[in-house]
C-alpha cells in the first residue's frame, strides 16, 4: 500500500525501478543494436567502418520515419497498413512533377509529397473515427485502393533520373561527416515528434485514449479528431517518406514502398510500442527501425546468406513481443507491490 | 492551475446558515419504476454526512442526480441557498460536487499526476506541458490529503484504495467542495480504510462537505457527524450521530414487516451436497469451511469486499483456490475447473449478469442453452427443436416477458435477464444452486418471483448457496448465515438466531465469539 | 536440377495437355475450332491477317517490358493483327495464370509470355498449347515443352560479354560481385551460369557474392550497401537487370569516393542510364533494343499462328524490319530459341542517340 | 490451465469491455443483420454473373468456370479456419506465409525420395505444429494474435527461404499435378474448388450447427461470459491456431500441384487477400458474428468478378482498387444500422442505467 506520509519512502525506488523500465525499452534496442554491430564488425571489420556506419543510419531512415508515424496510430490503439502504398503514391507523384515541370522548388516538392500523404492519412482518420470502421479494414482497403491509383498513373513508366534535380538528390544521398542528411532529418522528426508526445496535451490525449478509450471519452477528450490527427500525421510522414525516397533513388516505379507496411509495423512493435495502444515511444519505435535494418545489413556483411534475413527477422519480432509480455508483467507486479492492496 | 484551497471554515457540526449543498423532496422515476420518491438532505461545509439505507433505497439515484447524470423529474436543489438544474456531469463538476465511485477508471498507462490532470496540465511558454509543475502539484495535493503516492509512476498497479485517492487528488484539483464517495471501502482493507478516513477529515477540516455512503454502520460512527437513513426511495430521517445507536439506524434502514415478504418457511434437510473444506486463495479469504445440504438455503452474509463472491467462485472454479478441498456428493473437484463443478451437478449464477452470466449479443434461446450444449445435441449437433423447447418451457415457468427467443437479451428487462441466467442454470437441473445477489437491481416484482423460484428449489431438494448484501434477503430466506469477515467466516448463525444486528455486528467485525 | 526433372516434366504436361484436348474435344462449348482452322490451313502461306496475340509482360509495370510490348503491337499492326497486354500488377507467376486463361477463353492465335517463373506456369502454358494456342516465350524463358524462346541476345553472349566488359574497365584483377534481380529469375541464373564460365579464364577476378535486389531500387540499394561492406576492396559490380544498375548507378553517383574504387557494368536501359555515363559514374553497359525484342515474337507468334514455319529446329520465319531468323535447335535448359541479336554497348559515344 | 487466464478480475474485465459499445450495438441487429449482409453478397454475385455474362459468352460456363475456381481455390480454403479464428475475435496473419513453407518442404521431401504421400503427410504436421507455435504464443502467452502472427508470417516464409533458397522442385506425380489443368472428372469444377466445398459444408455445419461452433460465437462476443457458461475459452482458441495451420499446409499442397512447382515465395502476400476475402464475407473484425455461408458466397463474388474483369482486360490495377473498395464497403455497409443500434442500444439500457456507459469510439484494432 502507499506509505502514510511519515512512512519510508518506498515510492523513490520503486519509481527510479519504473522510470529505468520506461527507458529500459529503448535502452534494450540501443544495446542489441550494440550488439549486432560489434559481433559484425569483429567478423568483419568493414562493418565499423564510416561509410557502411552511413549506410546503416540511411537505410534504416525510410523505415523509421514511417514507424514514427505508425507509432503514433498504435498509441491511439489503432493500426495503418496504407503506409507503403501512400509512399509509393507520394513518391511517383513528386517524381512526376519534376518530369513535367523542369526547375520546380523543392520546396514544392515537400508541399506535394506531404500534403498527398495527410490527405490519404484524413480518409483514413475519418473513416476509422466517424464512420467506426476497424482501422485495420479501413487501412487494409486503402492498401489496395491506393497501390492500385498509383499502378494506374504509372503504368510502367519510369521516372528518369535526368530529371530529378542534384540539389533535390543531395538532400537523399549526401552527408555531413559521415552522417547522411536523411539520417539527420529523419532523427530531427523522429526526436521532434517524440518530444511532442511528451509535452503538449493533445499527444498526451493520444495515449488516455490508447489507454482506455471510453474514459477518455468520459473525460471530454475529443477522441475522433484527435485519432484524425494521429492518422494525418501517419500520412504525412509517409508523404514525406515517398519525397525522400525519390531524392535517394531518383527513379520510381509503381512498386515503390509495396510491403514496408508490414516492415513498419514490426519495427514500431519491437520499439516497444504496445500493439494495443496507451504506451510506446516515438523514440523506440525509430531505433526498432533501425535495429531491424543493422540486423540485415550485419547479415550481409558478415557474409550469411541473405536467405537467413527473414527467419532472423521474425524470431527477433517474436522475441520482442514476448520479452515486452514478459517485462510488462514483472512491472505490474512490481507496480501492485509498490501499490500495496491485493486486489482479489 | 494549482489546486486552490476551498474557502476554509470552521469544521463544526451542522452550521448556521444555507447548506453547501441540499436536496428537497427530489423525485425521479424510470419508467414504471419509481426510484426515488422523497430525496431530501443538507450538506454542510465541514461535515462528513452518512447516507444509509439498503439497496434499492435511493442512494444511487440520489447520487446520480447531484452528479447530473441524471435529471430529477420533481423537487430542488440548491447550492448555497440558490436553486440550480444540473444539465450534465460538467455543470455539477462545476458547482464543485465531484462523485468518487468504488471501482474509478483512470489510465493505465499514465502517471499519477496526468491521471489528475489530463487535458488540463499546468503548461510552460508555448503550450507546452510544464512537467515539474504538473508533478509538484500533484504532489503538493497528495501532500494535504496526508498520503504519498509517487505521482510519477503509472496508475497501472494501482490497489483500488489509491485509485481512489487519485480521484479525490483529481476532485480537489478540480475546486470540489462536495466528495460524495459511493460504498468508497467496499474493497478496502481495514488499513486501506483507516487512511482514506485520515484523507476524509483532512478534507473536513478544509472546510469541504464529504457525503459518505455505506453498509458499514460503524464507519458512519468513525467519522460522519450526521447521518441520513433512507428506505425504498424515501427520506427517513436525519441526526446527528450521537443522537443514535447502531440499533436505532438498523431499524429505520429496515423498518418494515419482513415474514411474508420472504415466502421461504425451512424445509426438510436432506444430505450433505456441498462440502468445503479449509479452502484459502492467498490474499483473498482463507481457511473456509462449511457444509450445504440437500433442501437448505445457506447464505454467505457479510460486506462488499469481504470476500463473499470470491469464495463462490473458488467453490466453482473461475478462480484457482490455492488451498483446501471441495467436495460435491462425494466427488472432489479440482481447483480451477469449472467444467468438472458442472458435471458434479453445481450451477453458478454470477454476480456480474452484464459480464458474466448472459453473452448480452446472443438470444435468449442461445443464452439458456449455452450451458447445456452438449446435452442439446444428438450426433454432435445442436438439435435446434429440443433448443428453442427448452428455452420455451423455462420461459414459461420463470414467466419470462420476451418478445422473441431470438431476440439478443440485452432488449430484457434486468429482472427478466436474470431469469434467462437462472433458466440457463435450471435446465441443467444442478443439484446445487450457487447464486450471487440474486436479486440486484431488480424490480420488487420480480424479486419476489425470484424468492418463490428459490424456495421452490429447495422444496425439490436442491442446495442452494445464496450470496446477498440485503440484509432483509439474507434473513429472509436463509436457512443458515455464515458471516465472512475480511476474508474470514466469523460467524454462522441460524435462521432462529439470525437478525438484523446479530448479522451486521459479525459483518463488522464486532464479533461476540466466533464460530469454532 | 530443373534439367533432370525436365524430361518427366515434359511427359506430364503433355498427358495433360492431352487429356485436355480430349475434355475440350466432349464438351462443346469451348473447342478451340476459332483458332484451328488458321493454325491447320494455309501452312507455307503468308501471315493470316487478323491474328490475336496476348502479351503477357512480368507485370504491368515493369518498364522494360512496357517498351518491348510496344514492339509487339507494332508488329502485329505490320501484320493486320492486334496486341492484347493483360498480366498480373505483381511479377508472380500466379498473377499471370488469368492472363493465360484469359487468352485461352479469347481464343487468342497466340501467346507471348515472359516468364516469372521457368516452371510454375507450365500447366497453364499447357492448356493453352492443348487448345491450339502457339506459346512464344521472350525475356526469360519457361521451361515447358512446344513453344518457342525470343532470345534479347545469345544467353551465352550475354554472360561472358558482360565479364569482358568488365575485364576491360579493372584490367583484370580484383574482386568482383553480380548485382542480380529475383533470385528464381531464369534469365538472370542463365547468364550468370556463364559468367562463371567465363570468369575461369581471367584467374586474378575472383567474383566473391552474388546477390538480389528483386528488381525493387530499395531492396536493391540494401544489398549493394551491404556488398560494398561485406568486401571493401570490391573493384567491380556486374548488374545484368536494368532496376539493379540503374540503382547502383545512382549510388555511385552520389558517393563519388566509391565510384572512385567500384567499376559498374552490366544490363540497362540507356533512357535510364544516360545521365550515369554522361557524369562518368558508368564507363559501359550493354542491352539490345527491347521494342524491336517484342517486335521480333511479335512477328514469331503471328507466323507460329499462320503456320508459315513450326518453330523448329531450322525453320526460319520473316520478321518485317529485322529481316529473316532461323530457329537454333535446343540447347541444355533451353529448347528451340531464337536470337535477337548480339546486345549492343553503350558509352559516352552513343548512348544519347537511343531512346528506350 | 490455460482456461483460468480468462480475466475475471475487476480490473481486468473491465479491460475486456473496451470497445464494448461496439459489440452491444452489434447486439440488437445479429441474425438479422448477418441475413442481410448475406442479401447483400447474393445481389453482388448476380450482378457480376450478369456482367460477366454480358461481357462474354464463356463466362462460367465450362473450362471458364473451371479457372474460375482454379484461380481462388486456394485463398477461399484458407479463409475457412480463418473465419473461425476472426469470430472468436482474434486473427491469423500468417496464413501465406504457412502456405510457402508447407509448399517448400513438400518439395525438398519429395525430392529427397519420399512418398508423396509420406511427404503430404508430414507437410499436413508441420502446419499442426506452426498454428501450434501461434496458439501457445496467443493464448499461453497471451500475446496479441495480431503481433504473434506478424511474426511468424516472416518467420515461416523465412524457414521456407532457408530451406529452398532460390531453388524450385518440380516433377511432381502427373496424377497429382493434372489438379492444375483438369477439372474434377466430368465436371468443371477444379480439385481444389471441390476440397473447398467439402469443407466450407463441415466448418459450415460446425460453427452453426454444433455446441464448438456455438462456443465460437459466445467466446467472440463475451468471452468471460462464455468462460462463465464453463466453456474453455482458452483451450479451443487454440485448436483453432492448429487447426489453421493444418489447413493452411493443405491449401499449400494444392497450390504446389496446381504450379507443378514448390518455391520458397509460393502465394507470398496473400494473406491479405484471406483476410479480405473473409472480411468481405461479412465476419466481424471484432469477432462473435460472421457465417459460412457468408464466406462461401463472397469466395464466387471475389472469383466470378476478378474473372468478368480479366476477361474484358480491366486493368489489374482497376481489379485491386475494386477489391479495396468492396471490402471498405462490406465493412461500413452493416456500420451503418451499427449506429442506429447504438443509439436503440442507449435507450434499451437507460431502463436499467449502469455507469461508463459511453459511445467510445470503437477504436480497438483488437480483432
Amino acid at each position: 500500500m502507499t506509505a502514510v506520509a511519515d512512512a519510508p519512502p518506498v515510492p523513490d525506488r520503486g519509481r527510479r525501478m519504473l522510470e529505468s523500465v520506461g527507458r529500459a525499452r529503448e535502452l534494450g534496442i540501443v544495446a542489441a543494436i550494440v550488439i549486432v554491430f560489434v559481433v559484425t564488425t569483429v567478423k568483419n571489420s568493414a562493418f565499423a567502418h564510416g561509410d557502411s556506419v552511413q549506410q546503416l543510419l540511411a537505410g534504416a531512415s525510410l523505415i523509421a520515419l514511417l514507424g514514427a508515424g505508425e507509432a503514433l496510430v498504435i498509441i491511439s490503439r489503432n493500426v495503418d497498413l496504407s503506409v507503403g502504398s501512400v509512399l509509393g503514391l507520394s513518391a511517383y507523384l513528386v517524381g512526376t512533377l519534376f518530369e513535367h515541370h523542369h526547375g520546380v522548388p523543392i520546396a514544392l516538392a515537400f508541399v506535394v509529397g506531404i500534403g498527398v500523404g495527410a490527405a490519404c492519412g484524413l480518409v483514413n482518420g475519418i473513416l476509422t473515427a466517424v464512420l467506426r470502421v476497424p482501422s485495420l479494414v479501413v487501412t487494409l482497403a486503402a492498401l489496395y485502393v491506393i497501390r492500385g491509383i498509383t499502378a494506374l498513373i504509372v503504368s510502367g513508366h519510369q521516372i528518369d533520373p535526368g530529371s530529378i534535380p542534384g540539389s533535390f538528390q543531395n538532400i537523399g544521398n549526401a552527408a555531413v561527416a559521415n552522417v547522411p542528411w536523411l539520417a539527420i532529418l529523419v532523427t530531427v522528426i523522429v526526436v521532434g515528434i517524440n518530444y511532442a508526445m511528451r509535452t503538449f496535451r493533445p499527444a498526451r490525449d493520444l495515449y488516455a485514449i490508447g489507454s482506455n478509450p471510453e474514459a477518455a471519452a468520459l473525460a471530454g477528450v475529443p477522441t475522433g479528431r484527435r485519432i484524425c490527427v494521429a492518422f494525418m500525421i501517419s500520412g504525412a510522414l509517409a508523404g514525406l517518406g515517398g519525397v525522400l525516397f525519390i531524392s535517394e533513388f531518383a527513379t520510381v516505379n509503381s512498386t515503390a514502398g509495396s510491403g514496408y507496411e508490414l516492415l513498419v509495423v514490426a519495427a514500431v512493435v519491437v520499439g516497444g510500442v504496445a500493439i494495443f495502444g496507451g504506451s510506446g515511444t516515438v523514440l523506440g519505435a525509430a531505433l526498432g527501425a533501425l535495429l531491424l535494418n543493422t540486423i540485415s545489413q550485419a547479415l550481409v556483411a558478415a557474409r550469411i546468406s541473405a536467405f537467413w534475413n527473414q527467419a532472423i527477422t521474425g524470431a527477433l519480432l517474436l522475441a520482442a513481443i514476448a520479452f515486452d509480455r514478459f517485462v510488462s508483467l514483472r512491472v505490474n507486479r512490481a507496480l501492485r507491490k509498490q501499490g500495496g492492496a491485493s486486489h482479489g | 492551475m494549482t489546486p486552490t484551497e476551498p474557502a476554509a471554515r470552521p469544521a463544526a457540526g451542522p452550521p448556521a446558515g444555507p447548506p453547501m449543498v441540499e436536496m428537497r423532496q427530489v423525485t425521479k422515476s424510470f419508467g414504471a419504476a419509481r426510484a426515488l420518491a422523497d430525496g431530501t438532505i443538507a450538506l454542510s461545509a465541514g461535515e462528513a454526512h452518512a447516507l444509509l439505507g439498503e439497496n434499492g433505497a435511493g442512494k444511487s439515484t440520489l447520487v446520480k442526480i447531484l452528479a447530473g447524470v441524471y435529471q430529477p423529474d420533481g423537487g430542488t436543489v440548491l447550492i448555497d441557498g440558490e436553486p440550480v438544474v444540473f444539465a450534465g456531469p460538467a455543470a455539477s463538476q462545476a458547482a464543485g460536487i465531484s462523485i468518487i465511485y468504488q471501482e474509478p477508471t483512470l489510465f493505465p498507462d499514465l502517471t499519477v499526476a496526468e491521471n489528475i490532470f489530463l487535458g488540463r496540465q499546468p503548461l510552460a511558454s508555448g503550450r507546452r506541458i510544464d512537467h515539474r509543475r504538473m508533478y509538484r502539484d500533484a504532489a503538493a495535493v497528495f501532500a494535504r490529503l496526508g498520503v504519498t503516492i509517487d505521482p510519477r509512476r503509472p496508475a497501472r498497479g494501482l490497489s483500488v484504495a489509491d485509485q481512489q485517492i487519485v480521484e479525490i487528488a483529481k476532485a480537489i484539483s478540480f475546486n470540489a467542495r462536495l466528495f460524495v464517495m459511493d460504498e468508497p471501502t467496499a474493497a478496502l482493507t481495514s488499513v486501506e480504510v483507516e487512511r482514506l478516513f485520515e484523507v476524509v477529515r483532512t478534507l473536513r477540516g478544509q472546510g469541504a462537505a464529504v457525503l459518505f455512503i455505506s453498509h458499514r454502520l460503524e464507519e458512519a460512527f468513525t467519522i460522519c457527524q450526521r447521518v441520513t437513513v433512507m428506505r425504498d426511495g424515501r427520506f427517513v430521517r436525519t441526526d446527528p450521530i450521537e443522537a443514535l445507536t447502531v440499533d436505532a439506524i438498523i431499524r429505520s434502514m429496515v423498518g418494515r414487516d419482513l415474514s411474508g415478504l420472504y415466502p421461504h418457511t425451512g424445509s426438510p434437510v436432506g444430505e450433505p451436497v456441498l462440502q468445503v473444506d479449509r479452502i484459502g486463495r492467498i490474499g483473498v479469504f482463507s481457511d473456509i469451511s462449511f457444509t450445504v445440504h440437500a433442501g437448505e438455503i445457506v447464505a454467505l452474509a457479510g460486506l462488499v469486499g469481504a470476500g463473499r463472491s470470491e469464495v463462490a467462485r473458488a467453490i466453482f472454479g473461475i478462480d484457482k483456490r490455492d488451498t483446501g478441498t471441495v467436495t460435491v456428493r462425494g466427488k472432489r473437484l479440482p481447483p480451477g475447473r469449472p467444467q468438472v463443478a458442472m458435471a458434479a451437478g453445481i450451477g453458478f449464477v454470477p454476480e456480474d449478469r452484464r459480464q458474466q452470466g448472459l453473452v448480452m449479443d446472443l438470444g435468449v434461446d442461445h443464452n439458456v442453452a449455452l450451458a447445456s450444449l452438449h446435452r442439446l445435441s444428438r450426433f454432435g449437433l445442436i438439435r435446434r427443436s429440443s433448443e428453442g423447447r427448452l428455452a420455451a418451457d423455462w420461459g414459461r415457468r420463470l414467466q419470462l416477458k420476451y418478445d422473441r427467443l431470438r431476440n439478443p437479451v440485452w432488449t430484457l428487462s434486468g429482472g427478466n435477464q436474470q431469469k434467462v441466467v437462472l433458466g440457463k442454470w435450471l435446465s441443467r437441473e444442478p443439484s446445487l444452486l450457487i447464486i450471487d445477489e440474486p436479486t440486484r437491481g431488480i424490480d420488487v416484482g420480480t424479486k419476489a418471483e425470484v424468492h418463490r423460484l428459490l424456495d421452490e428449489l429447495v422444496q425439490s431438494g436442491v442446495a442452494v448457496l445464496m450470496i446477498s448484501s440485503e440484509l432483509p434477503e439474507v434473513l429472509g430466506m436463509a436457512d443458515r448465515i455464515l458471516v465472512l469477515h475480511e476474508g474470514r467466516l466469523v460467524r454462522e448463525l441460524s435462521r432462529a438466531q439470525a437478525d438484523e444486528g446479530s448479522v451486521m455486528r459479525a459483518a463488522t467485525g464486532q464479533t461476540e465469539g466466533a464460530v469454532a | 536440377m530443373i534439367a533432370s526433372t525436365g524430361r518427366r516434366r515434359r511427359i506430364a504436361v503433355a498427358c495433360g495437355a492431352l487429356a485436355v484436348s480430349l475434355l475440350a474435344a466432349c464438351s462443346n462449348d469451348d473447342t478451340p475450332s476459332g483458332s484451328t482452322p488458321s493454325g491447320a490451313s494455309n501452312s507455307g502461306g503468308g501471315v493470316k491477317s487478323g491474328l490475336t496475340v496476348y502479351f503477357i509482360p512480368k507485370d504491368v509495370n515493369n518498364p522494360y517490358e512496357v517498351i518491348a510490348d510496344e514492339g509487339g503491337k507494332t508488329a502485329l499492326q505490320e501484320l493486320g493483327g492486334k496486341v492484347v497486354v493483360n498480366s498480373g500488377t505483381e511479377d508472380t507467376a500466379a498473377a499471370q495464370i488469368p492472363a493465360i486463361q484469359a487468352a485461352i477463353q479469347a481464343h487468342a492465335d497466340a501467346i507471348v509470355i515472359a516468364g516469372n517463373d521457368p516452371s510454375a506456369l507450365c500447366p497453364a502454358l499447357g492448356q493453352a498449347t492443348a487448345a491450339g494456342i502457339k506459346v512464344v516465350s521472350f525475356d526469360s524463358d519457361v521451361t515447358c515443352p512446344n513453344h518457342l524462346f525470343i532470345n534479347q541476345a545469345d544467353t551465352e553472349t550475354i554472360g561472358r560479354s558482360q565479364v569482358q566488359l568488365l575485364a576491360k574497365e579493372i584490367n583484370n584483377t580484383g574482386e568482383i560481385a553480380i548485382l542480380s534481380a529475383a533470385a528464381t529469375a531464369t534469365n538472370q541464373n542463365a547468364w550468370i551460369k556463364y559468367m562463371k564460365e567465363e570468369l575461369t579464364k581471367f584467374p586474378n577476378m575472383k567474383l566473391v557474392d552474388t546477390v538480389y535486389g528483386n528488381d525493387d531500387p530499395a531492396v536493391s540499394l540494401t544489398v549493394l550497401q551491404g556488398l560494398l561492406t561485406a568486401h571493401p576492396n570490391l573493384k567491380g559490380i556486374i548488374s545484368p537487370t536494368t532496376v539493379g544498375i540503374s540503382t547502383a548507378a545512382q549510388y555511385l553517383s552520389q558517393h563519388k569516393d566509391i565510384a572512385a574504387k567500384v567499376t559498374l557494368t552490366g544490363l540497362g536501359l540507356p533512357s535510364q542510364m544516360k545521365k550515369y555515363v554522361l557524369d562518368g559514374t558508368v564507363k559501359a553497359f550493354a542491352l539490345w533494343n527491347p521494342n524491336n525484342l517484342g517486335y521480333l515474337a511479335g512477328h514469331a507468334a503471328a507466323n507460329l499462328a499462320s503456320g508459315t514455319f513450326d518453330g523448329s529446329a531450322g525453320s526460319k520465319f520473316k520478321a518485317g524490319k529485322l529481316g529473316e531468323y532461323t530457329v537454333l535447335p535446343a540447347a541444355g535448359d533451353t529448347g528451340p530459341s531464337v536470337v535477337l541479336g548480339p546486345p549492343t554497348t553503350f558509352d559516352k559515344s552513343n548512348v544519347e542517340q537511343f531512346n528506350f | 490451465m490455460a482456461d483460468t487466464q480468462v480475466p475475471v478480475t475487476q480490473t481486468e474485465a473491465a479491460a475486456t469491455t473496451t470497445g464494448e459499445p461496439a459489440r452491444w450495438a452489434r447486439g440488437g441487429l445479429g441474425w438479422r443483420l448477418l441475413l442481410r449482409w448475406e442479401a447483400v453478397l447474393v445481389v453482388l454475385l448476380i450482378a457480376s454473373i450478369l456482367y460477366g455474362r454480358s461481357v462474354s459468352t464463356h463466362f462460367l460456363s465450362g473450362s471458364n468456370l473451371f479457372f474460375t475456381g482454379l484461380n481462388v481455390g486456394e485463398i477461399a480454403i484458407m479463409a475457412l479456419p480463418l473465419t473461425f479464428i476472426v469470430i472468436t475475435g482474434e486473427i491469423d496473419l500468417s496464413v501465406a506465409s504457412m502456405l510457402g513453407l508447407a509448399s517448400t518442404l513438400l518439395g525438398v521431401l519429395y525430392k529427397h525420395g519420399w512418398s508423396i504421400w509420406a511427404a503430404m503427410a508430414a507437410v499436413l504436421v508441420v502446419g499442426a505444429l506452426g498454428g501450434a507455435l501461434n496458439g501457445v504464443l496467443i493464448t499461453r502467452l497471451g500475446l496479441p494474435s495480431i503481433a504473434v502472427t506478424i511474426g511468424t508470417l516472416t518467420l515461416f516464409r523465412g524457414i521456407a527461404e532457408i530451406i529452398l533458397k532460390s531453388d524450385s522442385v518440380t516433377g511432381f506425380p502427373i496424377g497429382w499435378t493434372n489438379i492444375g489443368i483438369l477439372p474434377i472428372h466430368g465436371t468443371h469444377i477444379a480439385y481444389s474448388v471441390g476440397v473447398f466445398l467439402l469443407l466450407a459444408v463441415v466448418f459450415g455445419i460446425v460453427l452453426h450447427g454444433t455446441p464448438l461452433g456455438r462456443s465460437i460465437y459466445a467466446i467472440g462476443l463475451q468471452a468471460e461470459a462464455a468462460f462463465f457458461a464453463g466453456i474453455r475459452v482458452q483451450r479451443i482458441k487454440f485448436w483453432l491456431y492448429v487447426l489453421s495451420g493444418v489447413i493452411c499446409a493443405l491449401a499449400g499442397i494444392l497450390w504446389t500441384f496446381r504450379f507443378a512447382t514448390a518455391r520458397y515465395n509460393a502465394g507470398t502476400g496473400l494473406e491479405l487477400n484471406v483476410v479480405a476475402l473473409v472480411l468481405l464475407g461479412g465476419v466481424s473484425i471484432f469477432g462473435g458474428r460472421g457465417s459460412i455461408l457468408g464466406v462461401v458466397l463472397a469466395a464466387c463474388v471475389l472469383g466470378s468478378l476478378q474473372e468478368a474483369m480479366t476477361l474484358v482486360n480491366v486493368a489489374p490495377q482497376v481489379q485491386n482498387i475494386v477489391v479495396g473498395a468492396l471490402l471498405l464497403v462490406s465493412v461500413a455497409v452493416p456500420n451503418a444500422p451499427e449506429l442506429i443500434a447504438r443509439v436503440r442500444r442507449r435507450l434499451a439500457s437507460s431502463r436499467l442505467p449502469r455507469r461508463g456507459t459511453t459511445e467510445g469510439v470503437s477504436v480497438d484494432i483488437n480483432p
